[in-house]
Order: structure tokens, then sequence, then C-alpha cells
């Protein structure tokens, strides 16, 4: 059994490689983050589909001035150091000087070292950030509301600093943020354990600790669970989850906001005719995965920005159809069989997947041959381009559609030379002009519902025509005791809360 | 010309040496016995002659050709030993077509079939045994199988490390008559290491007496039969022998 | 009877006689151990079961059944399906397939290296020796993992690749027990013989040596077959062994463990699979270790 | 007298793959506390009878006999923990290749004390005095040292004598010793021979002796047995050799080369009888 | 008498001989640690994975990941990235592990000690079960009690590890309740006693708190019974082997001659002649055990040095993998001259 006031948690945790703000890309470390940090704005744990104010209790945006002023709440960090504009200059203008990987987000605001001291500025106590680019103050929100952007307490950051790392080596294995916990502990690949903020200013959290323990085994999280020795867990698959005991564990579903896909890599002349595109849309057994291993797991979704979140296409038009496949395939005259090699990330529910895509896939003559890998092997082979097919995932680095739209539907320059990080870059598939040009058009329109509206006409495009082939939407079944109350998760692991948890 | 020429011959063995400057020569066709202590470097010699104990100084002549330190191929053809143990000198996987058609096949010569043949014949081993495996075979077939080995290749010389003292009476008698005899039909030196003064009586010419490493006396055979040893311990060594043979046939 | 004769006849008129005698004798003594003749069978019901898998497979080893997944054993599917609906038992029969080809090419790469290195240096001794065993131990330290993983990520995944993979990682034991029992060899006076009569260093080795090497070679690769069976299951553990859909039995528990508390037949049949065959080729192996071994040969 | 050991039919057999052979094939004798010489060529079932008395054959050999009593007691019905008790205090035996029989990571005074205080609980002091009396009488020079030594560091002739010094320590009633002396010099051969017979002389000790060399044999023994193929072919006083009627002994005889040797060949067995093993 | 050298000669040759012996061994030792290392290198180049992903992630621009690239030393030519890699490690500094974002060192210092920890626990288990279990089978050649003790051996040496570990967890920790569950200790103990060995048994006894040492070993108990089982099985049929030819030797049947107890005809003189190879095969499986098994520590939650080294592997991680494979080479090579020096110890005929 576990303390009343304490949260355990039995969870993989051996992806985290660094949990500053400035470096964490993770999905763990966005979730401590999350915990420890707040932000400006954000969706905060009572409706994580509202931007709510943060450290910020108010906010004017000047789209005309590409400016928005935030007004600082009076707050202090967990360290009792009170959070200042300062503050706020500092945590931005760190992220952009040290330029990790998530760094690229803020950098959308036009943001560079260079003119950092000019674009976040101090004004009257008030924090003055200015944006340079074809976008609205909506997206730009939506940027500051992400994991990157982060505030950091600089006094005990700077303490902590060598040399030139604004404090990186540290707040990797320690945090300095004014969120509900405080990080105590962590240990790679063993622990995390967060106590709580009493200064918190929401209030503080009703759980003193939580402690996230690294189990990477399912079945193990399964043994621990059932036994009572932890609260959560986090990793169970569909099949687990089915025969937990009802009477002691609840089972709760979070729609995620990653969207599963497969590609073609049109550096293979094979797989360039737009009917192999189509007829592989044909060619998945959407239905047959998700009402069996993938149940609870994902559900159907064939558009690039997932359901529930607005500028989503929910639209599910193409179901198995061995038959129509064929025909398309024979109608464009493509000459099968097709023999494909399909790199795959070698875990469940992943190899899985692309066992049930070769059977059906075979039907109409498209042969994969299954070419399982770690998850750094596979995305070493996508980010070289020497892949045939792929299944993988996507989940969108901060909630803006564009953050799928450019990673779906844009693709300016397809040379190998331009690496970017981009599904279409990747699969080499340079994207008509005129569907580029949307994107960007989408990306400035200040307009929020025809912004949206514009978002439903590129994926329905991009749906009807690409050679990505957009499945399923991820969601999250988490097994929990019955006793434990309020745990939040939101659409991806940056909105994971544990502050209104309780245990009765 | 002599078959075999020691020259103040030193054999060590790491640190220690065991043989201490031995001169020997024996005569072409000559039947040669090396007796004396045990442990005292009868074998070691035999080794070194063959090329097994590398680690010696002084000179080795072999027809008249120095020896190298080494196993060499043209001295396969003129010197092969016989081992004292025969359980050991046989490979344990081999038949006996195999063990005497290997010398036959490196060097080369054909027709193994019928030399094979012939030469189970000369040592008086039956065709039956030619595939069989040592463990079908006593002791006193294996020692034959030995001496078959070790003239296959025609040799002039051999030298035979203690080729009875494993069997009994009656095979030590069998293996002794084969020497003699093979000694006869073709004319070849023997350097014989044994302890059993009788066996050098029935089979040598001349022998040398060695203790700790060093050869003490060397004789005619007719002084051993006529028990006229000059150094003390060859008479000692003589005098044991007959203080045994109580019986007399 | 007269076939029993021929073959236990103590004056063989031919080589093959000779030989066909041994394996004889040999086979006769497997035969009175009842724990070998075990092992035996089992082996041969492997080998069987391997080339007549078509026709003893009730299912495909690959058609998928997503409405019936994870059915417990039944008289329809005796060893329940797996997580796709494919029929495990028709999995198991297959697998053997792919069992079989592990342990023959382990069997056929590592053995055999590890038996010429170690013989050659052991019988050469000094530098060669040295550099060689340096090399063995360099390879015997690291730990087998790396190197597996090292080789299926350079080679590609693939069963074929993790084959050997593990047949590279595993040579080195084999070398070393090769040079210990050349080193008591090399001094015997069956090879002072032959290298009296002029035979080359090669042919000491390949003809003298090696030949008795191989016996408890044998022995030892035949014990070692649950370990190889194991490890490619090992490499299935961290996804580098089998691709799917191929039945490989270790990749199938390792696919199946996530289910071993509620549907225990995913895993267990195919673990029980190898328990089986791995006990068969360690009753084997003792058995040969009893009959082979050369001192229990000397009548 | 009743006899010390009384040996019936006695029979040794091991399975091969043409079904078991026999090895010894009905031996009978009745020793008393004499000396009984056994020979016989190679492979001829000596040192086999010898092990059989002390019930050393083990599985898959078989041992039967009609009779095999020992001091009036039957040893085959004996359990292993009875047999225990007479092996090395009443029977011991010395073994045939001293390289082998002894212990290599052991030195050779523990080998020896372990023999004496097994059955003989002693203080310290006095096994450690009964060790180097019982080398010295074996004629080994210095005794202290060579206790320490490990087998692999003595000769055979040392190890020979270590071995018959091991089994003569408990003073046994009946030794049987399995060619004791073929690795030691001529000299040493007799001295060593006459400790042991001089214990039989003192003692009534029971001596088996086996051996091939026939003229030690019968030098030494009172009595002795021919050995051929695992039976006895001929038994005879020792004196009564040299006169000895049947034609395998008079052939053993026969083949011995004598020091002073004129024949041109040495008569041999004719072995055609045997020759097929 | 033979003439022997005079004795300031002998030693002075001996000296001078153990000197040159010392040299070698040293040179032998640091060639095969720069062998290791240089193949270990050179797998982390051949292996189609980009270490500076695991820096930087997936979604890292072009500018971003040159500039890890470049930090990370691995736009130099390879043999000066190795020359740098060893010149570091010779100056006591393995560098950074980019997976956890440490110093290579400080890990290993973590994972290390509870693989240790762990496989000490196993390997006493292998042995004080599986040495007399093979004693007794040798003993009872054929009977019911060896043909029983060889099948459970068999059956240890070909379950599947991980298998054998979740059905011991789901038997006697969710089931029984008589062990602790995965990990090294509860999670209220965790943390309290400050690391001084990395041990948990030795820290906890050092800190005096006897609960978390009892603690420690009722989760230490299944995850090292399950190796320990694993090893028992190859230490029982090595030892039934080794037996077995001792049994047959001539010197076993003196021993019976002398009429020793059967207790002592076994244990003092077949078993002692075998402790020497016995310890070879300990060491070599001890080893083994110490490499980790990535399989049990998986199941068990437990964080050693097999999980390290596998996701450093997996994610190109070549300090890390570098790092670990020094550490577990050592303890290969360590454990190689102590069975050597045991050897020496324990068979005169190697002295
Ligand atoms: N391989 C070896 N290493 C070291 N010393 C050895 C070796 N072989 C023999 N010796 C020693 O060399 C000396 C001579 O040995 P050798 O075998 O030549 O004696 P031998 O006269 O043939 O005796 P025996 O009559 O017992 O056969 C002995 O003291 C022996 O201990
Ligand atoms: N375990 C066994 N299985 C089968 N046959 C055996 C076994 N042990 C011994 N023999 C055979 O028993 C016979 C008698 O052997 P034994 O050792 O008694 O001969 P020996 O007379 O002592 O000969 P030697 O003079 O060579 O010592 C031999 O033919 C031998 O091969
Ligand atoms: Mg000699
Ligand atoms: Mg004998």
């Amino acid at each position: 059994a576990t303390p009343a006031d304490a949260l355990v948690i039995a969870q993989n945790i051996d992806d985290i490689v660094a949990l500053d703000p400035a470096q964490a890309y993770e999905f763990t470390s966005g979730e401590i983050n999350t915990n420890v940090y707040d932000r400006l704005v954000g969706y905060e744990a009572e409706d994580t589909t509202v931007l709510a104010p943060g450290l910020a209790t108010e906010w004017v945006a000047d789209d005309a001035a590409k400016t928005i002023t935030f007004t600082l709440r009076d707050a202090k960090f967990a360290s009792g150091n009170p959070v200042r504009p300062e503050d706020v200059v500092f945590s931005f203008s760190r992220v952009i000087k040290l330029n990790l990987t998530p760094a690229f987000i803020l950098a959308q605001l036009g943001w560079t070292p260079e003119n950092m001291d000019d674009m976040v500025t101090i004004a009257d106590g008030k924090v003055v950030v200015k944006y340079e680019g074809d976008f609205s103050s909506a997206f730009v929100l939506n940027v500051l509301a992400s994991r990157p952007a982060s505030i950091v307490d600089e006094v005990l950051v700077m303490e902590h600093a060598e040399g030139e790392d604004l404090g990186n080596a540290w707040l990797n294995t320690h945090s300095a943020g004014s969120g509900p916990f405080v990080m105590e502990d962590y240990r790679p690949a063993e622990i995390v354990r967060l106590t709580a903020n009493e200064s918190y200013f929401r209030g503080a959290p009703a759980m003193k600790s939580i402690i996230i323990r690294h189990v990477a085994e399912a079945a193990t999280q399964q043994l621990l669970l059932t036994s009572g020795d932890v609260d959560i867990a986090k990793n169970l698959t569909p099949d687990q989850i089915a025969g937990l005991p009802a009477d002691t564990v609840k089972v709760e579903t979070y729609p995620q906001a990653a969207v599963h896909f497969l590609s073609f890599n049109q550096k293979d002349e094979e797989l360039t005719p737009p009917a192999v595109w189509e007829a592989a849309r044909y060619l998945v057994d959407y239905d047959g995965m998700t009402q069996s291993f993938l149940k609870g797991q994902m559900e159907v979704h064939q558009a690039f920005w997932p359901k529930g979140f607005p500028g989503s296409y929910d639209e599910t038009p193409y179901t198995l159809d061995v038959e129509k496949a064929k025909q398309i395939l024979a109608d464009a005259g493509v000459k099968t069989p097709i023999n494909v090699t399909l790199d795959v990330i070698n875990s469940t529910p992943f190899t899985d997947m692309a066992q049930s895509l070769q059977a059906t896939f075979a039907e109409a003559g498209i042969n994969f041959e299954i070419l399982p890998g770690t998850g750094a092997q596979v995305i070493t082979k996508y980010r070289e381009r020497t892949h045939q097919a792929m299944l993988l995932y996507w989940g969108p680095d901060f909630m803006d559609p564009h953050s799928n739209a450019k990673a779906f539907a844009y693709n300016s320059d397809n040379s190998d030379e331009n690496y970017t990080a981009t599904t279409t870059w990747r699969n080499a598939w340079a994207v008509p002009e005129e569907l580029n040009a949307k994107v960007t058009a989408a990306l400035a329109e200040p307009d929020q519902a025809k912004r949206n509206e514009m978002y439903v006409e590129i994926q329905k495009e991009a749906q009807a025509s690409s050679p990505i082939v957009i499945m399923f939407q991820a969601a999250l079944t988490i097994a929990m005791a019955n006793n434990v109350e309020g745990y939040v998760n939101g659409a991806t692991s940056d909105f994971v809360y544990y502050r209104l948890v309780t245990k009765q | 010309m002599s078959a075999i020429r020691l020259n103040n011959l030193d054999i060590a063995y790491g640190d220690t040496k065991v043989v201490h400057g031995v001169n020997l020569d024996i005569a072409e066709g000559e039947s040669f016995a090396l007796v004396g202590e045990s442990g005292s470097g009868k074998s070691t010699i035999l080794r070194a002659i063959a090329g097994l104990a590398p680690d010696w100084t002084g000179e080795i002549a072999v027809l008249a050709r120095p020896r190298s330190h080494a196993i060499e191929r043209a001295v396969a053809r003129q010197v092969q030993m016989v081992f004292q143990d025969p359980y050991g000198s046989l490979h344990p996987r081999k038949t006996i077509d195999a063990v005497l058609s290997e010398p036959l096949e490196i060097n080369s010569i054909g027709n193994r079939g019928d030399r094979v043949e012939a030469m189970l014949q000369a040592v008086g081993l039956d065709r039956r045994f030619r595939f069989r495996f040592p463990h079908q075979l006593s002791g006193g077939q294996r020692q034959r199988v030995a001496i078959a080995r070790a003239l296959m290749l025609e040799p002039k010389v051999l030298l035979l490390d203690e080729p009875t003292s494993a069997l009994d009476v009656s095979v030590q008698a069998e293996i002794l008559n084969l020497l003699k005899r093979l000694r006869r039909e073709q004319g070849l030196t023997y350097l014989l290491v044994t302890h059993n003064l009788p066996v050098v009586s029935f089979l040598c010419d001349r022998l040398a007496v060695m203790r700790h490493g060093r050869i003490v006396e060397v004789a005619d055979v007719a002084l051993l039969k006529r028990g006229d040893l000059a150094e003390p311990y060859s008479r000692e060594l003589l005098a044991a022998t007959q203080g045994r043979a109580s019986l007399t046939v | 009877m007269a076939t029993r004769d021929w073959l236990l006849d103590d004056s063989p008129t031919s080589r093959w006689q000779a030989n066909a005698g041994r394996a004889y004798r040999v086979f006769a003594s497997l035969l009175r151990n009842p724990l070998s003749v075990l092992g035996g069978i089992i082996i041969l019901l492997l080998l069987l079961t391997a080339i007549f898998a078509p026709w003893l497979a009730p299912y495909s080893a690959t058609g998928q059944d997503l409405a019936n997944r994870l059915a417990p054993p039944s008289g329809t599917h005796w060893m329940g399906t797996d997580e796709l609906g494919r029929d495990i038992f028709s999995r198991v029969i297959w697998g053997s397939q792919i069992t079989l080809t592990i342990v023959l090419l382990v069997a056929l790469i590592s053995a055999p290296l590890g038996l010429l290195i170690g013989a050659i240096s052991g019988y050469f001794g000094g530098w060669t020796d040295r550099i060689l065993m340096g090399v063995t131990d360099i390879f015997l330290s690291m730990p087998k993992l790396i190197l597996a993983l090292a080789f299926v990520a350079a080679l590609g995944p693939g069963i074929n690749n993790a084959i050997i993979a593990i047949a590279i990682t595993s040579w080195p034991a084999y070398a070393r027990i090769a040079r210990a029992e050349t080193l008591t060899i090399r001094n015997a006076e069956f090879i002072a013989a032959v290298r009296l009569q002029g035979a080359s260093p090669v042919r000491v080795i390949l003809r003298h040596v090696l030949p008795l090497c191989t016996s408890s070679m044998i022995i030892r690769v035949t014990l070692d077959m649950a370990g190889v069976i194991l490890t490619a299951a090992g490499l299935g553990f961290i996804g580098l062994g089998a691709q799917p859909p191929l039945p490989e039995w270790g990749a199938m528990i390792s696919r199946g463990r996530t289910f071993i508390l509620d549907q225990w037949w995913v895993a267990t049949m195919p673990g029980f699979a190898i328990i089986v065959v791995s006990l068969g080729f360690c009753f084997l192996g003792d058995g040969l270790r009893d009959v082979l071994d050369p001192k229990s040969e000397g009548k | 007298m009743a006899p010390l050991l009384s040996v019936q039919n006695l029979r040794v057999s091991f399975p091969t793959h043409r079904g078991r052979v026999e090895v010894v094939k009905g031996i009978s004798f009745d020793l008393r506390r004499e000396r009984l010489g056994i020979v016989g060529e190679s492979g001829s079932g000596k040192s086999m009878m010898g092990r059989a008395i002390l019930k050393l054959i083990r599985k898959p050999g078989l041992v039967t006999a009609d009779r095999l009593d020992f001091d009036g007691a039957d040893i085959l019905s004996r359990s292993e923990t009875q047999m225990r008790a007479i092996r090395g205090a009443r029977i011991s035996m010395v073994m045939q290749d001293p390289k082998f029989s002894l212990n290599p990571v052991m030195t050779v005074g523990e080998q020896i004390a372990e023999a004496l205080v097994t059955h003989e609980k002693l203080p310290r002091q006095q096994v450690d005095e009964r060790i180097m009396s019982m080398l010295e009488a074996v004629r080994i020079n210095d005794p202290r040292r060579v206790a320490k030594l490990y087998p692999h560091e003595v000769s055979g002739g040392m190890g020979q004598r270590i071995m018959i010094a091991m089994m003569l320590i408990p003073e046994p009633e009946l030794l049987i010793a399995d060619e004791p002396t073929s690795a030691l010099d001529v000299s040493v051969q007799a001295q060593v021979l006459d400790i042991i017979d001089d214990l039989v002389r003192t003692k009534g000790m029971g001596l088996i002796l086996i051996s091939h060399d026939l003229n030690l044999v019968s030098r030494y023994c009172d009595r002795i047995l021919v050995m051929n193929a695992g039976t006895v072919v001929e038994e005879c006083a020792a004196g009564e050799l040299e006169r000895a009627s049947h034609p395998y002994t008079r052939g053993l005889l026969a083949a011995m080369p004598v020091i002073d040797e004129v024949r041109v060949e040495l008569p041999v067995l004719d072995r055609s009888q045997w020759a097929g093993t | 008498m033979a003439l022997s050298p005079a004795p300031a000669v002998v030693a002075r040759r001996r000296w001078g001989r153990g000197l040159s012996a010392l040299l070698g061994f040293v040179a032998t030792v640091f060639l095969t640690f720069l062998g290791l290392l240089a193949i270990t290198f050179f797998i982390g180049r051949v292996i189609p994975i980009d270490p500076v992903l695991a820096v930087v992630g997936d979604r890292a621009t072009k500018a971003v990941y040159e500039a890890a690239r470049a930090q990370m030393g691995l736009d130099q030519p390879l043999y000066m990235q190795f020359f740098n890699y060893v010149v570091g490690v010779l100056s006591g500094n393995l560098g950074q592990s980019v997976s956890t974002g440490r110093a290579v060192a400080e890990d290993i210092s973590r994972f290390f000690p509870a693989t240790l920890e762990m496989a000490t626990i196993g390997i006493i288990i292998g042995v004080v079960i599986g040495v007399p279990l093979g004693v007794i089978a040798a003993s009872r050649q054929g009977s019911i009690i060896d043909q029983i003790i060889r099948v459970v051996g068999l059956l240890g040496y070909s379950m599947p590890a991980f298998w054998l570990g979740l059905v011991g967890l789901a038997v006697f920790y969710a089931r029984l309740r008589w062990v602790g569950g995965p990990g090294r200790l509860d999670i209220f103990y965790d943390g309290l006693v400050d690391p001084v060995t990395g041990l948990t048994l030795i820290d906890s006894l050092l800190a005096g708190e006897i609960d978390i040492f009892w603690n420690a070993i009722n989760h230490l108990i299944l995850p090292a019974s399950v190796l320990g089982f694993f090893s028992l099985a190859y230490i029982a049929r090595m030892t039934r082997s080794f037996m077995l030819d001792q049994l047959s030797q001539e010197f076993v049947t003196t021993a019976r001659v002398k009429g020793l107890p059967e207790r002592v005809v076994i244990w003092r003189h077949a078993f002692n002649p075998i402790r020497v190879p016995l310890i070879t095969v300990i060491g070599l499986s001890y080893a083994g055990l110490l490499e980790g098994s990535v399989m049990i520590e998986t199941v068990f939650s437990w964080p050693g040095i097999g999980n390290y080294l596998t996701t450093a592997l997996l994610n190109a991680d070549m300090n890390a993998v570098l790092g670990s494979t020094l550490v577990i080479g050592a303890v290969f090579i360590f454990i190689n001259k102590v069975s050597d020096v045991l050897y020496r110890v324990l068979d005169p005929r190697a002295r």
C-alpha cells in the first residue's frame, strides 16, 4: 500500500535525456517540466483545452505592432524568490542562446541570440514580447504556452551556472520553478521524486510527494499496481488493462494529440504513383486493429490534426477494401507485386500494427518486409531518407494546427541539403506549391474561426493525395487505484497534471 | 661412416641441465644400447637426436650430416624413433591403416596400400589388424605398429626408447625377435635405451652406461656377457641383475 | 544380426567398415542410456517437425484472425492463439525450422572457428598463442550483448544476422576449451611421432589435433544449444531477433511476456518448446560426454 | 589353521558391446600367512582379481564368487561401511601405477598420514614419527623433505616406494602388491622387497605379489599362481617354477632373455589361440 | 651430481624473469584493454544509429544538430576521436553520457554496484547449492537422484530468465507476498541511506538501518535467486562432469583402499583436485552475471549495468558504452587473474 499523501507511479522513464526546459524534449521530461514550472499562459489542469492565465494574469495583444504585453502575478518561486519580469526575459533568452533542441519552437517568433534583447523587454513592470513573421498573436500565445517557454528562477539558476551554460547542467538534475512541485531527486532509469511546493500560487497540492518509479516492463507494472504498491501504472497494454480487477483498479482513457501514419519515401520510384498512395488508404484494417490490439490505445483518425482540437477534420472516409485498392492499382497501371521494406520501432504496438499492415497489403500485391529497429535506429534512417515505407507517429510540438500542417503539408525545399524535421521532407515528398501556399496563408490568418477552416481544407487535400497515410490518433489508457481522483492527462505529455490529485 | 655422432652434448630442460658433455660414436649397422639409472637422461638424448628436445649445445651428427635443432623432413627419412609407451604413441582415433599410410602421404610416396600390407607382414601383424583402432590391439601389437610406422619411410637409424619395458616377457620376446630380424634384413642401426641388461645382451653389440646425466662407461657386449664391466656403478647394476636371476631354464 | 556382427567385427576389412563400426559402438552405448535416448528422440522429433512443418501445422504460421485473438488453448487451437489471432501451435511447429537453423548455423560457425583458433594457439604457443588468446580475451570480456547487438545493428535485423551475431560471440569460449585440450595433446607421443615423419604443422593440427578436440567440442556445443536458443530469445527481448512475423520461439516468448499474467499460453507454449528442445540437446550432450570421452573408450 | 583368505570360483565381468565379458573366470585359492605370487601376461586379470578381493570393482563391473572369505568372514556380503573397516587396516593393496594412484594435490606425507589415522587415533607427534620411520624403511633418503613433496615432484621410483609405505603403515594382515617395484632400480628393488618379506616373517602378514617378472616372483614367494586370460593355468611352489609343466608357463620362462644370451632367437608363445582379442 | 649455477646467478635470473613477467603482464593487460576499447569504439561507428540523435532528439533543426555534433567531437577524424577518448580515460575521465546527461563514471558508480550486489548473491546461491548438487549427482551417477539433479539443473539452464522472473514475481511477490517487489528497496526506504559503497546491503548496515537492510534482502532475494538458479544449473553440471572425471581416477581407488569414509574420499580426494577448474568456471559465470542481465534487470526494475549498457548502445551513447565495457572488461580480466592466482595456490602442479 502507498501512503495517503504520496502518489506512486510506475512508468517507463528511460527516455529522459534532459530536464532543463531549454533542452528537455522527451515525453517524460515534458511531463515533469509541466509539474515543476509555470508559463505565462497555458492550458491548465482545470481545462486543458482552454488557454488560461499562468504567471501572467492578463495580456494585451497588438497584432499590428506584433507585440503582446503580459502583466505578471505576484507569485514566488519554490526557492522563495519572487517571480520578476527579469526572470521571464532570462528564461526566454536562455532558450534562444543555448539553442538546444526545443529552441526552434521559440525561434519561430523570429527570435535570435542577437535580437533577443529587443524582442523581450520589460516596461512598467510588465513583459513585452515582440515577434516577427506572418502569424497571428493566437499562434504566439500557443508558442508561449509550450514547454521551452517555462519560467525559471534566474537568481537560483545563475548561482549554479558553470561557464557559459546558463545553469543548463544544474537544471538537468534540479528544478528552479514556481510550479506546484519541486524536483527533489532524479536518478536516471530509477526514480523521479517531486515534493509539493507549499507556496504554489494556486494553492499547495494535496499530494506531498509524487514518486515516479522507473518500471520498464509492462507486466511488472501490472503486478505493482494490482499489489497496491503503486497508485498509477502508465504503460500497460490494452490487453493487460482488460484483465485488471475492477474492484481495486480503475481505468481512464485520454485522447492524445499524436497521430500514427504510414508513409512512403518518394525517393523510391515504385512508391511515387499517387495510385499507390490511394490504394494504401484502402489497405489498412482500421477497424480490425482498433477493435483488437489497439483497443483503447488508438482510434481511427485520418487527418493530421487530432480530433478534439480546434481545426481538426474528423471525417474517416477510408476503410479496408482490398478489391477497391486492387482496382485503383490496376486502373493506374501499377505493376504488382511491389516489394517494400517497412521500418518500424521494435516495440508494441508498432510491430503488431506492422504485421497487420503486412497481411492486408499483401492481398493487393504490396509486400512489406518488416524491419524492426530501435527508436534511434529508425529515426537515423528516417533522417537520412533511406527507408522505403515507414510506420511512425507524430506529436505536435505545441498545440497549434500549424505545428502539424508544417509537418504534413508543407515542404518548400525538398533538396537533400535542406534537412528539415518534417514528415514531408523526410519522405522526400515535394509538396505541391499551392498546398505550401495554403499552409503559409493559414498561419498568417488572424481570424481564429477562418483559420481553423483553412486547416480543415488543407487536411482534406492532404488526405486525398499524399504519400503519408494517417491512420490513427493515439489515446492513452491509464490504470490507477480506485482511490485516486483528480489525475489530469491532456493531449500530450506536456499536459499531465498531478496537482489536483487526491486519494481517499 | 658413423651413423650417430654426439660430440660434447649438453641438454637442458629450461634451467636444469640434464645431460652433460656426452660423446658417442655409433657405427652404421651397429646396435648400441644405452643403459643406466632412471632419470639419468637416456630418453633425453634420444629425443635430442630426433629433434624433440631442442635445447641442446654441442654437436649431433646423423649419418655424417650435422643435425639442426628442429625437426627436419630430410632427417625424417633417415632417423625414426619408437617410444616407450605403446599406449600413448598411437593416435586413439586412427586406424592402423591410417597410421601407417600417413608417413607415405606426407612424403608423397605412392602405392600406399601395398606398402602398408607389406609392412604389416614384415612386423608380423595379420592383415586383419589393418583397419582396427589402437584400443582393439594388445600392447605388443601396438608396439609392432609403432615399429612399423617408424619403418615406413625406410630409415637407416632407429631410436628405440625402452620399446619393451611396458610389455610382459612373452610379448617382449616377440618384439626383440622382430627387431633382431629387421636389423638383419635391412641393415638398420639401433640406438636402444633400456634398463634390462639381458635385453642388451640379446640385441646389442655395444653399450654405454649412464649415471647423473653422464656416460660412465662404454663397453662391448662381450664384456657384459662375461660380467666384466669396469666401472663400479656398471658392476652394481650387473650384480643386482644376476642376483635376481635365480631361474635357469 | 549379420549387420551387427559386421559392424562389431574386431578385424574390419575396410576403412569404411572400421569407421562404421566405431560409429555403431558409440551409437549403441548411447542407446543404453535412457536419458540420451530421450534426448535423441527429442532432437529427431525436432528434425521431423522442421521437415514436415507444412503438413503438420494445422494453420498457417502468419494467418491473422484478429477477431479470435488471445484465445485460450482449445480443441481448435491446441496451444491457443496469440495477439494477432494466429494459431500458436502452428507457429511453434513452423518455428522449429528457425530453431534448427539457429542451432545448425551456430554449431557450424562458432564451433569450428573456436576450435581452429584454439588449436592453433595451443599448438604453436609463444607469440601466436599470446596474440590469439589476447584477441580471444578481448572478445570474451566484451559484453556478449554488445557484440551481438552491434552485429545485428550493423548487418541489419533479421534472424540470419542474429544467428551470425550469436555465432561470433560464442567462439571465444570454444577457443579456450580447444586450446586447453590442445595443450594436453600437443606433447603426446603420437604427435611427436607424426612430427618426426615430417608432417607440417597444418597437417598436425588438422589431421591429428582437431579430431581429438572435436568430441569434447560436440559435447560442449550440444550443451550450449539451450543457451544459444535463449540468446536468440534475448535478442528478441530487445527487439533485435527474428523479424516479424517469423515464428521464432524466442521472439514469441518476448512478445508474449506482456500477456504472461492473463494469457499465460502465449509466452509459455513457445517457452515450453524451447525447454523441451534444450533438454533434448542437453541429454544428448550428456550421453555423448559419456561415450565420446576417449577415456571411456579404452576398451 | 584356517586360511587367511579363501577364494572360491571368483569371477569378474564387464559389459561390452558383445555382452558381458569375464576378465576373471573362476579363480580359486587359499592363502595362509604366506607369500603368494601371481604371474601372467598383461591383461590376464591379475589386477582385477586383487581389486575384487577388496570389493573395489565399480559398477558396471560385476564380482561373483562361491566363496570369498577373509579371516573366516564373507566379504561379498559386507556393506560398504563394513568394508571400510577392513580396507587399509586389515587388507591393503599397493596400486599398480603410482603416477596415477597418488592424489596430485595432497602432499605425500598427508596421504600416508591419512592411511594411518583413519584406523588408529594417534597423537600428531607419533603419527609423524611413524611416517618418518616408514619412509626410511622403504629406503627414502630424506624423509622429512619428501613427506612435504607433491606426487608430481617425486620420481616414478620414489612414487612406488611411497605407495608401499602408505599401504604398510596401518600394518595390514594381508597385503596385495600389484607390480610394486617395476620402476625401481634393481638394487633398490631388492631392498624394498626384503622389508615386505620381513613383515611376512615376523608379523605373520599374508602377501599376494602380482608381477610379470618371473624371476622376482620365484625369489620372493612361497607359492605361485600362473594366470592366463582370467584363469589359473598352473599353481606351484616357488622353487618348482623352473620345473613348471604347463606349456604356457614354460613358454613364459623360455621367452626371457638372459644376461649371457647366446640364442639367436627367443622362443615365443604360440598365441594363435587367443590372438583374436 | 648435476652441476647447478651458483645461487646468486639463479637469483638474479629469477628476479629478471619476475620483472619481465610483470612487464609482460602489464603490457598484455594494457593491450587487451586497448583492443577492447578499439573494437567497442569501432562498433559504435558501424552501427547505423546516429549518436547525435540521443542528444538532440528527432525534431532538432539542422543548426542545433550540427552544433551538437561538433560539440561531441564527431566531426573529427575517427582516429582523433579514439585518441582523445583514450587520453581521457588515461586521465581518469570516462566522458559524459548523453542519454543520462551525467558523467559516465558517476552513472557506473550507481549502476554497477546494483548489478554487483545482485550477481554476488546470485553466484553465492549458485555455488552453495550448485556445487554440492553436482558432487552428489556425480557420486551417485546413474541413480534417480542424479537424474533429478540433472533435469532440474537443465531446466534452470533452458528456461528464459525473464519468464522465470515474471512468474517468480507473480507468485512470490504478488500472490504470496513473501518477497519484496521490483526495485532495490521499498519506495519509502528509497533514498534514506547515503550511498557509500552503492551496495544497499552494506550501506544500510553502515548507517545502522537494520530495517532497510532486511528490506534490501527482501528485494534482492528473488532476482538473485533467478540468476542463482541459472548459474546453479551451469555450475552443478560442470561440477558433476569434473567429479566424474576424478572419480574414475586411480587415486580415488587408492583412497578407498585406505579405508577412508566415503565422505572423505569424495570431498578430500575427488573434490579437492577439481577446485581449480571449478573456480575458473565459477569465475567466468560470475563475470557473466556481472555483465548484467538486461532481461532480469528489466523485469525487476533493477537499475543495473546491463540495462544501462543496452540503453546506451541502442542510443549510440558511446561514452557510456565504452565506459561500461571497460568496467566489465576489467572485471573479467580481474577475475581471470584471480583464478590464475588461486590456481597456483590450490594446485601444486601449477606452482
Ligand atoms: N619435460 C621435462 N622438463 C623438465 N625436466 C625433464 C623433462 N623431461 C625429463 N626431465 C628430467 O630430465 C632428466 C632426464 O630424464 P630422462 O627422461 O631422459 O631420463 P631417462 O634416463 O630416460 O630415465 P627413465 O629410465 O626413467 O626413462 C630427469 O631428471 C627428468 O626429471
Ligand atoms: N572397466 C572395464 N571394462 C571392461 N574391461 C575391463 C575393464 N577394466 C579392465 N578390463 C579388462 O580386464 C582385463 C584384465 O585387466 P587387469 O588390469 O586385471 O590385467 P593385468 O593382468 O593386471 O595386466 P597388467 O599386467 O597389464 O597390469 C583386461 O583385458 C582389461 O582390458
Ligand atoms: Mg626414459
Ligand atoms: Mg595390472
